[in-house]
């Protein structure tokens, strides 16, 4: 008899939690949508975010300790040293490789480079994920030569 | 569709039909259901409620890749991996479009430099279109590189001839003979066991010679 | 159809054609096919654009919105040119003739279906004295279909999702033909016309309202099985996209993989439509007294409605659990209904 | 030519020519798909004949419910060509001397019978005809039929408990 009444049981119980499951689902149906409508309305980063850096080039002494720091190699710096004066001539963040650590921002003596709030730097090339934060300059011939450009 | 394609001059009636067939493929780019690593995370979450691709016409995920579209190359591509990645690539139908999602996906990441295992970048294996920076970059981020290959597939001409060659043209052909040089290369040095980053760098050099010099000859 | 046929010449006389008197029901058929398949095309269109859409905001999201107008009314067509569009991959071991032929089954027996399909009293291509029972006969040719497209792939994941299709299909043939007894006890014919004419004068007549509910167990048990045999949700192992891939379109790409989809949505119709005219009065309305398209389009589509809810709601059913189901709970169920209702019939 | 006779060419066409090719084939799943075309020669024939109902039911049970058992069958097997053809001349022998008979007894049946031209239409609707006659004339037949269906299903379900139990009843 306990087989008949938990067959009947099972049958009951499988049509009741279908419609219970389905009472959920057209709850859900008329609940408003969570979707943010992202390339419409921007989307405000949490503020202490890792996204896309921020160099600052004015403040920056082209210490390379940010490189030196960097777990994978990826920042490049050109310097151009006369006296006091210094010219950052290349600031290279290659995004194949960063993994937004956030080492670099850390040891910075001048804080001149931040983790920013950006993230929308898809690109159709390779080469394009490898930003140059730098001003681009033209360079004298006798600056070329005392050019500096390390990786680490 | 390679009876028709490039077999016509360019006028205004197949303008309007190359603009309808292109805006037809950009809004329903299928992805199919592939992660490799942490970026699948994103991406799952990118066709979840809160970011929600299906707006874009993306939303349906295919398990199979004779029915999709695009692929999302979500994660490291380890060696091993590396040769199943390129089979699924093979077996979608044209047009196909890679998206390399991650830092890992584009140039190795974390492991460009010392990983004895990753696969240096995914275009060495397959033609990529849109290149998505982040460790792991965000849903947006994910969406923002979605736009830019609609952007792309909205310019693709299909049934008219493009008045001169994209700028890109010789670009996957070299893709594709660059990777089958490190495979090449790869293969031979299976047989005696491993192979460097350094062996797979000189071999992408060598073949990148190779290729401008055939490119330079046409 | 014969209505058409006997409008026709007229037609044809006013537009100053002139068509031998022979040809003018070849003629009809003619239109009348191309009538269903245009119709069938396009309402499968919409309810792939309608699932897509309710399936987002059954979980919260939004669906569609970007492709064309605010919507996302042009989803559907983006997605059907696209698939015009993709490549054609016949897999090298395929057995090539069964694989081409095979999407072609599958949309022949959702097509022939139609025919039958009693949208109103006079919207109807050809009232069968046989309808109901027709309708079930041809739709095996999309069991077929199915089965030769996974034979026919060479592939593991399509020949496993074959054989499954195969199991669960001919498992529930048997309660969805049982289903329809009762109502053909009670109606006295297989003619889905007679059928739904005899559910005239209002709600109460509804052959699902009838105490003491034989019929109404029988609907619901139709329409369990006829949402097994469309192979959708809970009973979507055939093409279960977590163990078999795609099942058993694993290897179709481009028009034909769009063929298997069209004749699912279409099929959704189709048992939407039969349990609506079987169960539900057909084209009759709530009150004595009301009739038209209108409402058979409406029941029609709410039932559609309650097959994506149900999609969405539950898990996929495991291949014992579905085959369980099919011979242990809806089959016996189905048959103490049969019995029920001639007892009934009998007095 | 009526519309009639050209739908009668062309369905025995079709059963006649799916029977060829069902004998021709060395594939086996092709064979099942020319079984289909010819079941649904003889399902076109019957419509030709009033009989709707003996045509729907051909195709539920024949399309729906037999070649789909032999599909599941063959799925069981790989692509490919199965037929060993004459294995011996002993077997090719038997099988020509046993089909000549049965094609010589077939003929000289269709010579003896004398086959009753029908000389009015039938009436429309003869599925209500065909199921009073089941259960008024012919419920011996099918009473019996429908007994030999229960033994056949009971015995089944019996083999499968016997092949799960280990041979216990």
């Amino acid at each position: 008899m306990t087989a008949v009444r938990t067959y009947f049981s099972d049958v009951f119980m499988g049509l009741w939690t279908a419609l219970v499951g389905m009472s959920i689902t057209l709850r859900y149906l008329f609940s408003k949508p969570v979707t943010e409508m992202y390339p419409d309305v921007k989307p405000r980063t949490p503020t202490r975010y890792r996204g896309i850096h921020v160099f600052e080039e004015e403040k920056c002494i082209g210490c390379y300790v940010c490189a030196k720091a960097c777990p994978v190699d990826c920042i490049e710096i050109g310097v151009v040293r006369k006296g006091k004066e210094i010219k950052i001539t290349k600031f290279d963040i290659d995004y194949q490789k960063c993994m937004f650590c956030d080492l670099c921002c850390e040891p910075c003596p001048a804080h001149c480079i931040h983790m920013g709030p950006e993230f929308e730097k898809a690109s159709f090339t390779r080469k394009g994920t490898i930003l140059q934060f730098a001003t681009p300059k033209t360079l004298t011939e006798e600056e070329k030569k005392v050019e500096k450009v390390a990786r680490k | 569709m390679g009876v028709l394609e490039y077999k016509f001059e360019e006028n205004i009636i197949l303008t309007k039909v190359d603009w309808l067939l292109n805006w037809a493929r950009k809004s329903s780019l299928w992805p199919m259901t592939f992660g490799l690593a942490c970026c699948a995370i994103e991406m799952m979450a990118t066709g979840a409620s809160r970011f929600d691709l299906d707006r874009f016409g993306a939303g349906a995920f295919r398990a199979t890749p004779r029915q999709s579209d695009l692929m999302i190359v979500a994660g490291t591509v380890t060696l091993k991996m590396a040769p199943c990645v390129r089979r699924l690539y093979d077996q979608m139908p044209e047009p196909r479009y890679v998206i390399a999602m991650g830092a890992c996906t584009i140039g190795g990441g974390p492991y460009a430099l010392h990983g004895y295992h990753v696969l240096k970048g995914v275009d060495l294996i397959v033609p990529v279109d849109v290149y998505v920076p982040g460790c792991p970059p965000r849903p947006e981020a994910l969406i923002d590189g979605l736009r830019k290959l609609q952007e792309k597939v909205q310019k693709q001409g299909l049934l008219a001839r493009p008045a001169k060659p994209a700028a890109n043209a010789g670009d996957h052909v070299l893709e594709y003979s660059r990777m089958d040089g490190v495979r090449r290369k790869w293969e031979e040095t299976q047989k005696h066991g491993g192979l460097t980053p350094q062996d797979e760098e000189a071999a992408v050099e060598e073949q990148k010679k190779k290729d401008k010099e055939a490119v330079a000859k046409v | 159809m014969s209505e058409l046929a006997a409008v026709l010449p007229g037609v044809l006389e006013k537009a100053g054609w002139s068509v031998p008197g022979g040809l003018v029901p070849v003629l009809a058929m003619f239109i009348c096919a191309s009538i269903v398949a245009a119709a069938m095309g396009l309402s499968a269109a919409v309810l792939v654009w309608a699932e897509r859409k309710l399936a987002g905001h059954f979980q919260c999201r939004l669906g569609p919105v970007y492709v064309g107008g605010k919507f996302g009314w042009l989803q559907s067509i983006a997605d059907g040119i696209k698939l015009l569009l993709k490549e054609d991959i016949i897999p090298a071991d395929a057995d090539r003739p069964l694989f081409r032929l095979a999407p072609y089954l599958v949309v022949l027996g959702v097509f022939l279906a139609f025919i039958a399909f009693p949208v109103s009293e006079k919207l109807m291509v050809a009232d069968l004295n046989i309808g109901i029972f027709f309708i079930l006969a041809v739709l095996t040719l999309e069991v077929f279909g199915v089965i030769l497209a996974g034979w026919a792939s060479n592939n593991k994941w399509a020949l496993l999702g074959a054989m499954r299709a195969a199991a669960q299909m001919v498992s529930y043939e048997i309660p969805m033909g049982l289903a329809i007894l009762p109502v053909v006890v009670e109606a006295q014919s297989l003619s889905l016309k007679s059928i739904v004419a005899a559910q005239s004068g209002g709600m109460l007549r509804w052959y699902v309202f009838q105490p003491p509910f034989f019929m109404g167990v029988s609907f619901l048990i139709f329409f369990l099985a006829g949402l097994a045999s469309l192979k959708r949700a809970p009973f979507d192992l055939p093409e279960a996209e977590s163990e078999l891939t795609a099942g058993f379109h694993t290897e179709y790409s481009g028009m034909r993989f769009s063929f298997f989809f069209m004749a699912e949505y279409a099929g959704m119709i189709l048992v939407s439509g039969l349990a609506a005219a079987l169960y539900l009065g057909g084209w009759h309305g709530i009150l004595p007294g009301q009739s038209g398209a209108m409402w058979f389009l409406l029941k029609t589509a709410f039932l559609v409605f309650v097959m994506i809810w149900l999609r969405w709601t539950l898990p996929r059913l495991r291949i014992d659990q579905v085959v369980y189901v099919g011979w242990k709970v809806l089959t016996p169920f189905v048959l103490a209904c049969v019995l029920g209702q001639a007892l009934m019939a009998y007095k | 030519m009526s519309a009639e006779k050209v739908a009668f060419f062309i369905l025995s066409g079709l059963t006649l020519g799916g029977g060829l090719a069902i004998l021709f084939s060395v594939r086996l799943m092709r064979a099942v798909v020319y079984l289909l075309v010819s079941l649904f020669g003889v399902a076109g024939l019957y419509i030709l004949l009033n009989a709707e109902f003996l045509a729907a039911l051909q195709v539920l049970i024949y399309i729906g419910g037999i070649t789909i058992l032999m599909v599941f069958g063959l799925m069981l097997t790989g692509p490919g060509q199965f037929v060993n053809p004459a294995e011996s001349r002993l077997k090719a022998v038997a099988a020509g001397v046993s089909s000549l008979t049965t094609a010589i007894v077939l003929l000289l049946i269709v010579k003896k019978t004398k086959w009753p031209a029908g000389t009015q239409a039938l009436a429309g609707d003869t599925t209500a005809e065909i199921g009073r006659l089941l259960l008024t004339d012919h419920v011996f037949a099918f009473e019996i039929a429908s007994v030999l269906l229960l033994v056949v299903l009971v015995g089944v379900a019996l083999f499968v408990r016997l092949a799960r139990d280990g041979g216990k009843p």
